[in-house]
């Protein structure tokens, strides 16, 4: 042994010198490493800006505005934009400006926690339909395709009548089946995941099942999960004026990006800026998010490095 | 009535073109008619499809009065309880059955009986007929004691519980239509399927596709088939206006909006831009109103619902927010009803209070001093989801929140939920609507009537009762406009007991070369004489 | 003689986090047309990325070729274009790569990835192609081939997996194979049949090899000419008689030294009294242990069937037996890695398929393994950092971050690893370093058992010396017990103290290692021993090897049981019989 | 492989029972009936109606008949749609929402996967950019948006299309691209991350090494390793698509079922409420069903009804 041992100790020394990166960590877990990738790749951090410019803007968008969000201007209904209302006013002669931030700043909220819990109770729920399988998967899968079979309607509407209407009843109304497809697909990737020798392997080390999930399958499906909760943002937005028009959201006057958008449906072709803003602020942020969570997907596997 | 004499070849101006010569008629309705039995029918897409099929005694002529329909002729007796109907030999089923009085009373007893199933919803429409009905609650065992009498194969006489000056009107309406009574005995469903249909009107319906389109051919059977010049009429079945504006811009539809579809508001002032001859806004008797929880505070207080109906800007609201041409609302009874000699709304002008925004806020200040308040707790407005009413509901309120500095917080609903809501007096303010039964001052003002089953406001006044209760027993109509104009200034100026915004139009596009559509005072259309020039 | 590839100078360096790390440097060699070319060297040093390149398949990023040629043929194979090279490789130049359990793509069937080389190259139609794929199937040496031929790799064990990974590269008939560790998986009678493969072709064919393989003992048996290699350099080139009788460099001549010969007397085994152990008391107790697998329309696999041994407190029970006789499933089984079909495993007397999840836990603090797959029991998104650390974690074994990273560190260098390295992902690294990583882990916990399932197949003669040595001493020193699964005999009489044989799913033969290879008694131990390659071309020149019947080969499950009449080898009905004192062997009952 | 089906039948019927019967009292819970309409019905007639229904009946009571007719297959009657048996106005309606469906799914499927493959061969470059931009745009624009902008264009403006109905095979083309493209969408980008994964893969090498071209080692080795999430998401994805989107349906003028989902609800019709309920558990539980088949299928090593480890 001591002659190897010997050169690799050599060898540990010389590397130390060209390894500075490397002595400076202590330890360095997945996600670490990952957001020093992720800062490596520059659209995923352009990304990143773009966001926090949006989320900004839509703390301080409507205040640098003369006009309200809520005030009806009867004499001024769907003007172009223009120096006065920078995003023309809507069909009361609401200010678009103002409303579009406003709309933001509630559309954000519902799509990022809606995303948020779907992400956590699917992952949960699923993992341990996929980890466990046998009955537990029987069950658990049968439940979740009972619950989502229940005409959501019915559910919202009971809802409607049981919840004063706002963002939290919104947010539940998002979620009560909104985590269901995620927990499909995390079920799908831990049944595959599952049977590879890195998790025996972790078994083997009397890892629980909790850690087996959490720390070796879940991570390595990353990648799907990361896609479906990116895209989950949208449908919640867009759920969230369809709520919200049956009364359970948020109400009128106050703007979401999804009820602007439907509102201004119908007369786009005429009053095309009332559909503009609002829809290319979805895209921007949606753009944002998806190559955001592409980017962390890369960060996250460590066979792709530049 | 139809005063179009020469045929449909030949004298159109856009003559040669294979669609106008082709007479092929394509609407849109907005739902599919639920049922196709006239008995059942209770909506206005129902409506415009059996207008098409069948034809009462008589028919809602050009000028809005009743024609001529299976009846040839009438007699009334002096007391005006008795008419005795004379049917015309021709008439036929479109299986070439005669049309009977017998078919007509079948179909009577059918709408009033007990035992029908499903109960005829509309079976109060007959109530006007003698012990009707005490039939239609059982209480009267034997419709022999009904006051529908079949003299002859082709004589109907109706006795009348009180006579009933509008009542000749309403035999033009679905609920009063023949059944065949062979065919509705024979086979129980025999409404659900195009071909057992047997129908006496104008048109037959021949194509029947679940959920995607109505098409209807002319009926050679039908007595007056030489004055139907439409060879088909085909009716899509699409729900949403915006696509029903593009087909019609598209040219799949001759006809669009009111009644049986709609023209997205956006769209309406492009409307009015693009086809100036083909835009329609004809008002119709239907008011748009809100309606006050008179029960609980603050609106209790009738100087709070004052001050909060004359705050508001109705003028604007009609032509800046709801664009179609609508005539804002300061009575309950809307234009096109009859009064006496004229119609009721010009003999009565509705100027029952005047919009102020000065005096509508020193009200509410009295009001609030009389109830107690030193500031007015958020105030909750309830409308059904729908683009529109939210509209008219955020303006309204930008308008109170201007012009009385209250805060209102408008909530939309379900439509089953905001039904149960408005019925139970879950509310401070909701919206609501009301659209004509017959053409009578009394079917907007009844139902104000304490105990009324559509009081939704629990309205309660015993003067008003008294008065209404007065006009209805009335044989002298002056009278009755009288006491009907008076108990609508009880219900609007001194009580306030709703608060009226606006009288409906009925907004449409129509192909300039379509003629002929007859639309009567509720709005409810007749494409029967309909024809393309 | 005609040069069929030349390597000029190659440098190959990899992007890492920490900075450029060169893996070749500057590398020369070449290799005639019907040459072999042996590539031996220590792990790590290079070997695989050298294979990898001739092939243009080392990914880049993140590695880099910074200099160099290679001519194949005469024409330079990094001028090519990607569509020029996909019609070289798997024609011309075949590649048996060194992991054969991530090689196989999970999800086909080994027949059609087979087959699909062949339709591919050779314009076959599908029913020739699978004759062909059939062909070589049985040629590797993999029984039953019709069945195997619609298996997955997942059913597969390690060295039939091997196996087909040859199968593909050799399906073509390339005219230069690059064999990268090509039987580290196989026990000595496949693999000595797999070189005699080779060997076949090259004579045929005029086939050129370049073995890369640690297995000094194949090099003397295969290789016309050595090249050595260590860190990345090309320390000595020669014949391969030259380098085994006069090695120049100091790292060849330790290679040469540090191999345990069979021939050669082994050294005394260290009493383990001072531990105070009972060598009598079974540590680990199995009893009719059984692990039948479903093949799915009422096919049945008995993979373990029906076996029975005691493993004593501080020794170390060798398995050997033929590729897929049911080693590592056993390993797997004794574990709870599976769920067993039937028997009954005490660990310390305690039953462990009756355990509770938390009692379980506790006792894998206990009892170890180190995978036959290096690879693929490494979670690709884990550093070895925390791969290692892992169960240390679990176990509650260190108090914070820095105690756990001078244990981990402590534990890379105890396997000849550079700690530094520590923050890497298993991808990169070598084969023989992978291995160790899984070493490294399991030794992490101090555990009283380990199951060594293949430790040391992928390492090169100086490090399995290393790690040897690190075995024993923590056995004398801790009281360890091992079950040490290999094929190498000579490393398991070395080794054990104990050695069980394995045939299709039973232990045939169980004796004390000095008695096993002395007087092996069971026809399929026979067999085994005899095929061992000796490290000295020579004596490999030399050697005559007892070959199984035919039909032993071929055999099947079903057709086993029709070899009743052949009583050695009728399984279904045998039992072990102590035939002397601790030499147990099987024989028919009744 | 029979008893297995057996037991997932088995377990099926379960759930459709727990399904319906939470329907059903869900739907009793909300307020309104089927009679509900801004006139309010007079309260005796609206008393004879639900008695003619059964609707005065204990909730129990009903609960237990509405159970008994199931059993026997019987969906009953609509409460709306007057004398219209619910099962024939599914059958009716199911159909046109299905002739589109099928092609939205096929297309979504193919161009999803091929556009996710595209982008994960060219991780990074810019025709992945463009892909995945595209694919982003098929999300955060919603399906109703989409609908509508090109129903203006190429119907209204262009004139290629109808604006609406549902006649010839040409009125299928904007209704299926319109539900195509969110699918599309999520297809390619779950594609694409997971295949990225897949190609990084050992075996991947070993196919190169066996000079498979770059198609062929997509199609053969990268897209059945991949495909798994997909296959997740399609399952789902498939029952939805063929039961309508009401949405489209409104916009493009089609009788689909879509719409008799929603109308059912706002109606109050219980009976349809119920029927369409169960037609979907039972697509749904269907389509799962057939997506874990098809993991065993696409993965061999994933065990379905598998014992666990401990
Ligand atoms: N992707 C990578 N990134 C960084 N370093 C790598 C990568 N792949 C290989 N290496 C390093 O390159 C060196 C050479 O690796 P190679 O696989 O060629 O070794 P080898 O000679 O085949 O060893 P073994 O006998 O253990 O298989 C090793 O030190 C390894 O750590
Ligand atoms: N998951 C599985 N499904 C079906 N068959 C399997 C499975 N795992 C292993 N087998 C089969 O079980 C038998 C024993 O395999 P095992 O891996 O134990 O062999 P082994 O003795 O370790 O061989 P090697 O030396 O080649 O690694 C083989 O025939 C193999 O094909
Ligand atoms: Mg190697
Ligand atoms: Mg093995």
């Amino acid at each position: 042994m001591s002659a190897s041992g010997n050169n690799n100790n050599k060898n540990a020394t010389t590397d130390v010198v060209g390894e500075p990166i490397a002595l400076q960590q202590e330890s360095i877990s997945l996600w670490q490493d990952a957001w020093i990738r992720l800062k490596g790749n520059k659209v995923a951090m352009f990304s990143l800006g773009t966001l926090i410019v949006i989320i900004l803007a839509s703390i301080v968008g409507p205040m640098i505005s003369a006009f309200n969000y809520y005030s009806n201007d009867l004499m001024n209904t769907n003007k172009a934009p223009s120096s006065v209302h920078w995003f023309g006013t809507d069909n009361l002669g609401r200010d678009m400006w103002v409303r579009t931030w406003m709309g933001a700043r509630i559309s954000l909220i519902v799509g990022l926690a809606a995303a948020a819990i779907d992400l956590i109770i699917g992952i949960i729920y699923g993992g341990i339909m996929g980890y466990f399988g046998g009955r537990v998967d029987t069950i658990m899968n049968k439940f979740s395709e009972i619950l989502y079979s229940i005409p959501y309607l019915l559910v919202v509407i009971l809802l409607l009548v049981v919840f004063e209407p706002g963002l939290g009843t919104i947010i539940v109304a998002l979620t009560v089946t909104g985590w269901i497809t995620m927990s499909w697909i995390v079920r799908g990737e831990i049944m595959q995941l599952k049977s590879r020798d890195f998790v025996l392997a972790a078994r083997s080390m009397g890892a629980s099942a909790g850690r087996q999930l959490f720390k070796h399958l879940l991570p390595n499906a990353l990648g799907p999960i990361i896609v479906t909760v990116t895209l989950s943002v949208p449908s919640a937005i867009f759920s969230e004026a369809f709520l919200s028009f049956l009364g359970l959201g948020v109400q009128a006057p106050v703007a979401s990006l999804g009820s602007m958008i439907n509102d201004a449906l119908t007369g786009w072709n005429l009053y095309p800026w009332r559909m503009w803003f609002p829809a290319a602020l979805i895209c921007l942020t949606m753009l944002a998010f998806n190559l955001l969570g592409d980017g962390l997907r890369d960060a996250l596997d460590p066979k792709l490095r530049k | 009535a139809c005063g179009s004499g020469s045929s449909n070849t030949g004298t159109s101006g856009e003559s040669g073109d294979g669609a106008t010569a082709a007479q092929d008629l394509h609407i849109n309705m907005s739902a599919e008619p639920p049922t196709f039995d006239p008995a059942q029918a209770k909506d206005s897409q129902t409506n415009t499809a059996l207008r098409l099929m069948y034809e009462g005694l008589t028919r809602t002529g050009t000028d809005g009065n009743p024609v001529p329909g299976v009846a040839e002729k009438w007699d009334v007796s002096e007391d005006g309880l008795k008419y005795t109907f004379h049917l015309r030999d021709n008439a036929q089923w479109s299986n070439g059955e005669p049309v009977t009085a017998e078919d007509f009373a079948y179909a009577w007893e059918r709408v009033l009986s007990p035992k029908t199933t499903p109960a005829s919803e509309y079976a109060y429409q007959l109530y006007y007929i003698k012990n009707g009905q005490e039939f239609n609650e059982g209480k009267v065992k034997d419709f022999a004691d009904v006051g529908v009498k079949v003299v002859d194969e082709k004589t109907l006489e109706v006795t009348l519980a009180n006579p009933t000056s509008y009542w000749l009107g309403l035999t033009s309406f679905y609920t009063y239509y023949p059944v065949n009574k062979k065919n509705v005995e024979a086979n129980a469903q025999w409404a659900s399927k195009a071909d057992t249909m047997i129908t006496n009107g104008a048109f037959n319906l021949t194509t029947w596709t679940t959920g995607q389109e109505l098409a209807w051919t002319k009926n050679a059977k039908y007595w007056d088939a030489a004055s139907v010049k439409l060879n088909t009429v085909t009716a899509s079945l699409v729900n949403s206006g915006a696509t029903e504006f593009s087909s019609y811009q598209s040219g799949q539809l001759d006809y669009a909006g009111a009644p049986t579809g709609e023209i997205p508001t956006d769209q309406i002032p492009a409307a009015k831009q693009q086809y100036p001859d083909q835009f329609q806004a004809k008002g119709i008797a239907s008011t748009y109103y809100y309606l006050f929880n008179l029960k609980e505070k603050p609106f209790n207080n009738l100087k709070i619902r004052q001050a909060f109906s004359m705050s508001i800007n109705r003028q604007a609201i009609v032509d800046n927010v709801t664009l179609g041409g609508q005539i804002p609302a300061y009575g309950y009874v809307p234009p096109g009803i009859k009064g006496n000699t004229e119609e009721f709304r010009t003999e009565y002008k509705d100027s029952y209070f005047k919009e102020d925004a000065a005096k509508a806020k020193e009200l509410l200040a009295e009001g609030m001093k009389e109830e107690g308040y030193t500031t007015l707790p958020e105030i909750t407005l309830i409308y059904n989801s729908s683009e529109a009413h939210q509209k008219v509901a955020l303006a309204i309120a930008d308008m109170w929140k201007n012009n009385l500095g209250v805060s209102v917080k408008t909530q939309n609903q379900e439509w089953s939920v905001f039904l149960d809501n408005r019925q139970s007096g879950n509310y401070q303010i909701a919206r609501a609507g009301w659209t004509a039964d017959y053409n009578d001052p009394m079917t907007f003002l009844d139902m104000w009537m304490k105990g009324n089953g559509n009081n939704d406001a629990k309205y309660d006044n015993a003067e008003y009762d008294a008065l209404l209760k007065d006009a209805q027993a009335s044989q002298d109509n002056a009278k009755r406009m009288e006491d009907m104009s008076k108990a609508e200034k009880i219900l609007v100026q001194d009580d306030m007991a709703m608060m009226p915004i606006y009288y409906y139009t009925s907004v449409s596009l129509v192909k300039p070369n379509l003629k002929g559509i007859v639309v009567d005072f509720s709005g409810a259309i007749d494409f029967t004489r309909a024809y393309f020039q | 003689m005609e040069k069929i590839l030349t390597v000029k100078n190659l440098s190959v360096s990899f992007q890492t986090r920490a900075g450029e790390f060169d893996a070749v440097k500057d590398v020369n060699f070449e290799i005639g047309k019907g040459e072999t070319l042996g590539i031996v060297g220590e792990s790590g040093s290079g070997k695989s990325v050298t294979a990898q390149t001739i092939m243009r398949l080392i990914p880049s990023p993140p590695s880099k070729i910074k200099s160099g040629e290679i001519e194949f043929l005469g024409q330079s194979l990094l001028a090519k274009t990607d569509k020029q090279m996909e019609a070289i490789r798997g024609k011309d130049i075949g590649m048996i790569f060194q992991d054969p359990m991530t090689s196989l793509n999970p999800t086909i069937k080994v027949g059609k990835q087979i087959t699909e080389v062949l339709r591919k190259h050779q314009n076959m139609s599908s029913s020739q192609a699978k004759e062909s794929a059939l062909e070589m199937l049985r040629l590797v040496g993999i029984k039953n081939s019709d069945v195997r031929f619609n298996q997955y790799p997942h059913q597969f064990s390690g060295g039939m997996r091997q196996r087909a990974m040859i199968a593909i590269a050799l399906a073509c008939r390339p005219s230069l194979l690059i064999a990268d560790e090509p039987t580290t998986a196989l026990d000595v009678t496949i693999q000595a049949q797999i070189l005699d493969l080779m060997k076949d072709m090259q004579q045929k064919l005029g086939t050129s090899i370049i073995l890369i393989t640690h297995d000094l003992g194949v090099v003397a048996g295969m290789c016309d000419r050595v090249v050595v290699m260590k860190e990345g350099d090309v320390v000595e080139t020669g014949t391969t008689a030259e380098i085994f009788k006069n090695p120049q460099h100091p790292y060849t001549q330790r290679l040469l030294n540090a191999l345990p010969r069979l021939d050669e007397p082994k050294k005394p085994k260290l009493a383990s009294a001072k531990l105070n152990l009972d060598p009598r008391k079974p540590l680990v107790e199995v009893k009719g242990l059984k692990q039948h697998f479903n093949l799915g329309k009422g096919n049945i696999l008995k993979a373990v069937n029906d076996i029975s041994f005691n493993i004593y407190e501080g020794e170390t029970l060798g398995v050997v037996g033929e590729s897929g006789c049911g080693k590592s499933t056993t390993g797997r089984t004794i574990l709870r890695l599976y769920e067993p079909t039937g028997g009954s495993v005490k660990f310390n007397g305690t039953d462990i398929y009756d355990l509770s999840p938390r009692k379980m836990k506790n006792m894998r603090k206990d009892m170890q393994m180190i995978f036959q797959d290096p690879y693929a029991s490494l979670n690709p998104r884990f550093n070895i950092m925390d791969i290692i650390g892992e169960s240390l974690d679990i176990h509650g074994l260190v108090n914070s971050r820095a105690e756990r990273k001078k244990r981990v560190e402590e534990l890379l260098d105890m396997v000849g690893l550079n700690p530094s390295h520590a923050l890497r992902y298993p991808h990169e690294f070598s084969g023989g370093q992978r291995q160790r990583i899984g070493i490294a882990r399991a030794l992490a916990v101090d555990p009283k058992f380990i199951i060594c399932d293949e430790p040391l197949s992928a390492l090169d003669v100086s490090i399995q010396a290393q790690i040897v040595k690190l075995l024993e001493e923590l056995q004398q020193r801790l009281g360890l017990t091992y079950l040490f699964i290999a094929h190498d005999l000579s490393m398991v009489k070395h080794i054990s103290d104990r050695v069980a044989v394995m045939y299709m799913g039973k232990i045939v033969e169980l004796a004390e290692s000095e008695e096993l290879y002395a007087n092996p008694l069971h026809p399929y131990t026979k067999t085994l021993l005899s095929a061992i390659p000796i490290p000295d071309p020579e004596v490999e020149a030399n050697k005559r090897r007892i070959l199984l019947p035919e039909e032993h080969l071929a055999a099947s499950q079903e057709a086993a049981a029709t070899l009743a009449a052949k009583d050695p080898f009728n399984l279904e009905n045998s039992q072990l019989i102590e035939v002397s004192e601790g030499h147990w062997v099987s024989q028919p009952s009744a | 492989m029979v008893r297995y089906i057996a037991s997932k039948f088995l377990y099926m019927l379960l759930s459709l029972f727990i399904l319906a019967s939470a329907t059903f009292f869900l739907m009793k819970a909300i307020p309104g009936n089927p009679f509900m309409s801004e006139k309010n019905v007079q309260p005796q007639i609206k008393e004879r109606l639900m008695e003619q229904y059964g609707l005065n009946k204990p909730i129990a009571e009903q609960y237990l008949q509405y159970l008994g007719n199931l059993v026997k297959g019987d969906l009953g009657i609509s409460m709306k749609y007057q004398n219209q048996e619910v099962s024939q106005r599914i059958a009716d309606t199911f159909s046109p929402s299905l002739q589109i469906g099928i092609f939205a799914i096929v297309i979504s499927i193919v161009v999803g996967i091929v556009l996710g493959l595209i982008a994960a061969l060219y991780h990074r470059k810019l025709i992945d950019n463009v892909a995945m931009i595209i694919a982003v745009l098929g999300i955060a624009v919603p399906s109703f948006v989409l609908a509508t902008l090109i129903q203006y264009i190429f119907a209204l403006k262009l004139g290629w299309f109808d604006v609406m109905g549902f006649n010839e095979p040409s009125d299928f083309v904007l209704p299926v691209i319109a539900l195509a493209v969110q699918p599309i969408a999520f297809i390619a980008r779950l594609t694409r991350s997971s295949m990225l994964e897949v190609l990084n893969a050992d075996y991947i090498k070993t196919a190169k090494a066996k000079g498979l071209n770059g198609f062929t080692i997509m199609t053969r080795h990268v897209v059945r390793n991949g495909i798994l999430p997909v296959v997740t998401y399609v399952g789902p994805m498939t029952a939805n698509i063929v039961t309508g989107s009401v949405v489209i349906e409104q916009i493009f003028g089609i009788g689909g079922i879509g719409r008799v989902f929603v109308d059912s609800i706002t109606n109050r019709d219980y009976t349809m409420i119920m029927g369409v309920t169960i037609f979907y558990g039972v697509l749904l539980m269907l389509a799962r069903f057939v997506t874990d088949i098809l993991y065993v299928l696409v993965d061999p090593r994933i065990k379905l009804s598998g014992r666990k480890g401990s």
